[in-house]
């Protein structure tokens, strides 16, 4: 049975649902009891449990007790905060696994919000996948819809290892009341620009994974393929649908993992349309749409004619709103790289 | 015992706060101003009250609630609302906004992780003594900030260095949802001063001349150069973290409790009955803070956005 | 006092630990083992005191210096060697090596980083508490790592979680060459445990029969379910930081100072005083440890290296 | 007058002679006493600052100490202690001048030990600088000889914003006699591959500086392009040679700074070469590999024939010294992957 479910209610019932089945499943993290209020009111205190400012020990312990037979799921608030506990996170967290030879595991999910487009400032709406990516033993998940949502939010708490699942402010409802007051606006998706698609969906009852490593083709195209994650997708198809109004026929991949990252997805698209855009939310350099860049380099220089990125600038992120929009990707700028491709 | 002029001086400190940040409420819910704004109401008395000790090259570093700091230390409204609002005018051209208030005329910075600020106020005091200028440096954080490794590493390190620092711990009793006597080992952090071998206090920061009073002994301390110390003072967010906080989590009563003790009655009551002011004098101070406010609001509404070349600027220089 | 059956395992524990680590610091020096080694010589008595109460299912978590900790613990000195000389039949196949050994049957770990095994210490003893099992976790750490804030935000929420954690704090007096007395602002970390409303207490870590005494509530403490407590052992690293430290930073005469309190003598005075055990009852342990540490070399320098495949196994499992 | 300096040497003096002309530097760190000895004697403890073990702390505070008007010069020890600091450099030291719209300045130097190669174990020998190319307000230089260590570092001295230095330690010797314990070994060049040109070279006494943003070429040749950083600059050059006795021409680039990145220099060389091998000793993905081929796709799509990237495996450094050889790049895996290009 599927109904239609909002990105962040997709997100909690496969939580809700992971853990009224396996009861070494727990959710740590600041104020956890009130953003994960009816998980608490179902699974109680011993099994959503608060933290101080902490970051740095209530990651640790997480991770401590994932190998020590339980199933942790971090709740970082947002994604920014990573930096404080970097350390447990890329010398820890994600090293025992390997240098242990596989005699410690470490099950264990990260779970944050991401990105920009709600003027929070410099340290509240970064991405910064292209550092989680970048960390050897992390898998990293980034959904566009509340399917994926749920899909690889059900992966993330079976995988053996340790992932990070980063969800988007703009898709995740909650998040965008709680730090970009939409309650204020009379049209707060017209306000943000929320993409409904992303925001609402179809979501089946019963649990299902969706694949680690597995892109998504989300519109199908053979004159130019755009790469993206997360919102970006969004902001990429509308574009594609613009241009398709003309005769242009785009391709849209969401990658949804960039650990494991789905390499002959890019790969095969490219090939058929010789034209590449990365779109990318993190900051342009050393990050993503690199990464996108070598993977066709290395399998298929030959085939590529055009390569183009639309990314966030290599700079912090500007509070003004006006700031904002320059800095990060749009649809305005995403056009623009594509018409310039398509000429 | 306080001076009639020091007391008048913190209710006019207090009462800027309060209606800059009535205002920036209003403000917000209109939708011009974006992302969260996390208000100082009801902690006034803290940062008047040790900021009233403080001049304009001491540095002070605050975080994501620190508009009462940077107002109580003199700031330019104008510039200061027009930031909020993300305008060209603004303290950072619109860069920084709410939780990223810099104002290098009075070496004040701020910003939104928390305890990230504690060891940049170290920094600060560094250079100074280097210097040798008898400065302070003061940084203003939460009780949830206590809990941070930064507190307990910057703590450390002011002392080992013996540095012009005075540490202020607004202890509001939460962190969003998550109440201090929860996330909090020991019922007072002032207690954790021992650890460092320095001064630790706990005031009652919903009492102006209380927190001038126990501040004053601090700065003068550091500014002797005889080091760092801690003080707590004890005060209460009225309006919750911040504006879309409906409190829920609050034990019934408490947020009452709280805002029986209004430091800014409080003040006027003892400024009153000490006969260093009457009734309208009082009035005479809300009334010019009311138009320097609504000036302040008019000037950042109708100031220009930033360019949007600025959006590439300053990332070095 | 103790009994004459603990004196004698703890003799044990210690001679193990003093015995490999000369034969470490010697296999070393051949280059047989790459990069650092920290050895555990002067401290044996903190590991042998804490451990001699722990079992095989108790979590311990050490840092750098963390082979007195895991062969205290009981580890194949086989395995242990064989892992120093990165070979496949090392406790991590040679992929771990001095600063990260892991032995899952032990439920030990370790690393390089200061202060990073301390959250991870929660985290087993979380794990724990939540199944009910009244197991301890213990994690060793150095003066040094007492500033880190890992510390900090360990303590703390060990303490509010009531966690069954016990915290061994090793004051060698050093880390590599800065002196805790410049860069820790109190004179004993234990004092800092007040700061997490926990026990902290120092104890003579040159005397196993004290450490072994000190330890003992603390440990039954937190198995009956009272929560975390940290224990200051005072001692000192007879081989300096690292095998290629020249110790030219110590005070003149510190050294030899601490030397003279050398905790393996004293113990075998104690035993052969009270009448536990004679010199030859001691000479006999000795004998069969330096038999057990030279096979251990034996096999270890007799093993397989890891064949190159394994270089991409186990990034995920 | 120019003489033979050691890498180790060449840092040191163009301190030194930084330190003597402006009393506002001062460095701080953990040991620096001891490490710094020469200019802990020179300048005092007032200027040569031991630290606990409390990088958040000391890195935080420099950073106010720069925007206080000094400039620090901050003794990190190890790159891979960067984690426990993240905080402080990717939150705070890089955004304060963007988000103060430039009325605040942190000239700041943060100097770190990097690589591995000797054996020790996976939190002591990483790379990184991946992640640090990546944050926005940070650049990061990366010598690879003498000369270039003391003009890198006289140009990170003086510049009026955060710097990341990063000396790796098969070049700075000290490091490798206390952390490798090179006395040990009769011919330590040979235990460690030391490379004589990065190890030990020419150094002019007086003042200069290495401009950041300006990549060297290493070696001229017009059948691959070689683009490296560090250390394996010299493993590249070392088959370049052998390459060179079989008439192939191979043309070796080297970096020098990651930002700014010398974008031109590389897309000119592709452009005669048509074939790109990047060499990188930190993680694969999402990193120096992925930026490089993205500067050629977007400049010179058409011109790439060939591209491949010899770099450390995504994997944690595994501490046997068998296995770090087979995922550290090495001269055996660059030639392998240059031979397969060269057919
Ligand atoms: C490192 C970090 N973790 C979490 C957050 C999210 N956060 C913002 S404010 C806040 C509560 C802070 O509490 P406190 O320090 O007591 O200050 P108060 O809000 O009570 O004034 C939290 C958890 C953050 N900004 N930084
Ligand atoms: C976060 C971090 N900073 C610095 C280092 C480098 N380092 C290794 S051991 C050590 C000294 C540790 O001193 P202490 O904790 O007292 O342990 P001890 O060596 O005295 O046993 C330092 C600074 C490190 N490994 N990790
Ligand atoms: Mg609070
Ligand atoms: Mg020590």
């Amino acid at each position: 049975m599927t109904r239609e479910l909002t990105f962040a209610e997709a997100i909690h019932e496969a939580i809700e649902q992971e853990m009224a089945q396996d009861s070494n499943i727990f959710i740590v993290g600041e104020d956890v009891q009130l953003l994960r209020h009816p998980l608490f009111e179902k699974f109680g205190e011993e099994r959503v449990i608060n933290t101080p400012i902490s970051e740095t020990a209530f990651v640790g312990a997480a991770t401590g007790a994932a190998y020590s037979g339980m199933r942790p799921i971090v709740d970082l608030a947002l994604v920014d905060f990573f930096a404080v506990t970097a350390d447990q996170i890329i010398n820890q967290m994600t090293k025992i696994t390997y240098l242990s030879a596989g005699q410690l595991t470490v099950p264990l999910v990260i779970r944050a919000a991401c990105g920009g487009g709600y003027g929070d400032g410099g340290q509240h709406s970064q991405a910064l996948w292209g550092f989680l990516a970048h960390i050897p033993g992390l898998k990293v998940a980034i959904p566009s819809t509340p399917y994926d949502a749920k899909g690889l939010m059900i992966s993330a708490i079976r995988d053996n290892n340790p992932v990070v699942f980063l969800e988007h402010k703009i898709l995740a409802d909650y998040w965008l009341f709680l730090l970009g007051g939409a309650a204020r606006f009379k049209d707060a998706q017209a306000e943000f620009n929320i993409p409904a698609a992303g925001a609402k969906g179809p979501v089946p009852a019963e649990p299902y994974t969706v694949p680690f490593g597995k892109a998504e083709v989300r519109r199908q195209g053979k004159d130019l393929t755009v790469v993206s994650v997360g919102v970006m997708v969004h902001r990429a198809l509308a574009v594609a649908e613009r241009l398709a109004a003309e005769g242009k026929s785009v391709e849209v991949i969401d990658l949804r993992t960039l650990v494991p990252l789905d390499r002959r997805a890019v790969i095969d698209s490219v090939k058929k349309t010789r034209k590449l855009l990365v779109v990318d939310e993190d900051y342009r350099s050393y990050g993503l749409s690199g990464e996108i860049a070598a993977t066709v380099a290395e399998e298929a220089a030959g085939s590529l004619e055009d390569f183009k990125r639309v990314t966030a600038l290599d700079t912090p992120i500007p509070f003004s709103r006006v700031l904002e929009k320059v800095m990060l990707p749009s649809e305005g700028s995403i056009e623009a790289a594509a018409r310039r491709m398509l000429k | 015992m306080i001076a009639k002029d020091v007391a008048l001086d913190l209710y006019r400190r207090m009462v800027r706060i309060r209606i800059f940040e009535e205002k920036t409420a209003e403000v917000w819910h209109q939708g011009l101003i974006s992302g969260e704004v996390h208000l100082y109401v009801g902690q006034e008395a803290v940062s008047a009250g040790v900021c009233a000790h403080l001049r304009a090259e001491d540095p002070v570093e605050a975080d994501h609630r620190g508009h009462g700091p940077l107002l109580a230390k003199g700031v330019d409204m104008k510039r200061m609302m027009a930031e909020l609002l993300g305008r060209k005018t603004g303290l950072c051209q619109g860069k920084g906004g709410h939780m990223h208030l810099f104002d290098r005329s009075l070496r004040f910075g701020s910003g939104g992780i928390i305890g990230g600020a504690l060891p940049l106020a170290l920094g600060s005091a560094l250079a100074n003594k280097m210097r040798r200028q008898n400065l302070v440096s003061v940084v203003f954080f939460g009780d949830g900030a206590a809990n941070q490794g930064a507190f307990h590493e910057s703590l450390n390190l002011a002392a080992v260095w013996k540095l012009p620092v005075l540490f202020v711990c607004h202890d509001n009793r939460w962190a969003v949802s998550v109440p201090k006597s929860y996330s909090t080992a020991v019922p007072w952090n002032a207690q954790r001063s021992a650890a460092y071998g320095m001064p630790g206090e706990v005031v009652d920061g919903m009492d102006a001349v209380a927190v001038y009073n126990a501040a004053k002994p601090l700065i003068e301390r550091a500014r002797r150069g005889e080091g760092p110390s801690l003080l707590e003072a004890t005060c209460y967010r009225f309006r919750g973290h911040f504006e879309t906080d409906n409190m829920a989590y609050l034990p019934p009563g408490e947020l009452e409790e709280w805002k029986a003790k209004d430091p800014i009655p409080k003040l006027a009551r003892q400024i009153v009955e000490q006969g260093w002011g009457s009734n309208q004098d009082l009035e005479r101070i809300k009334a010019e803070i009311q138009s320097e406010v609504a000036k302040a609001a008019e000037f950042a509404e109708s100031s220009p956005w930033p360019e949007p070349e600025l959006a590439s600027k300053h990332v070095f220089v």
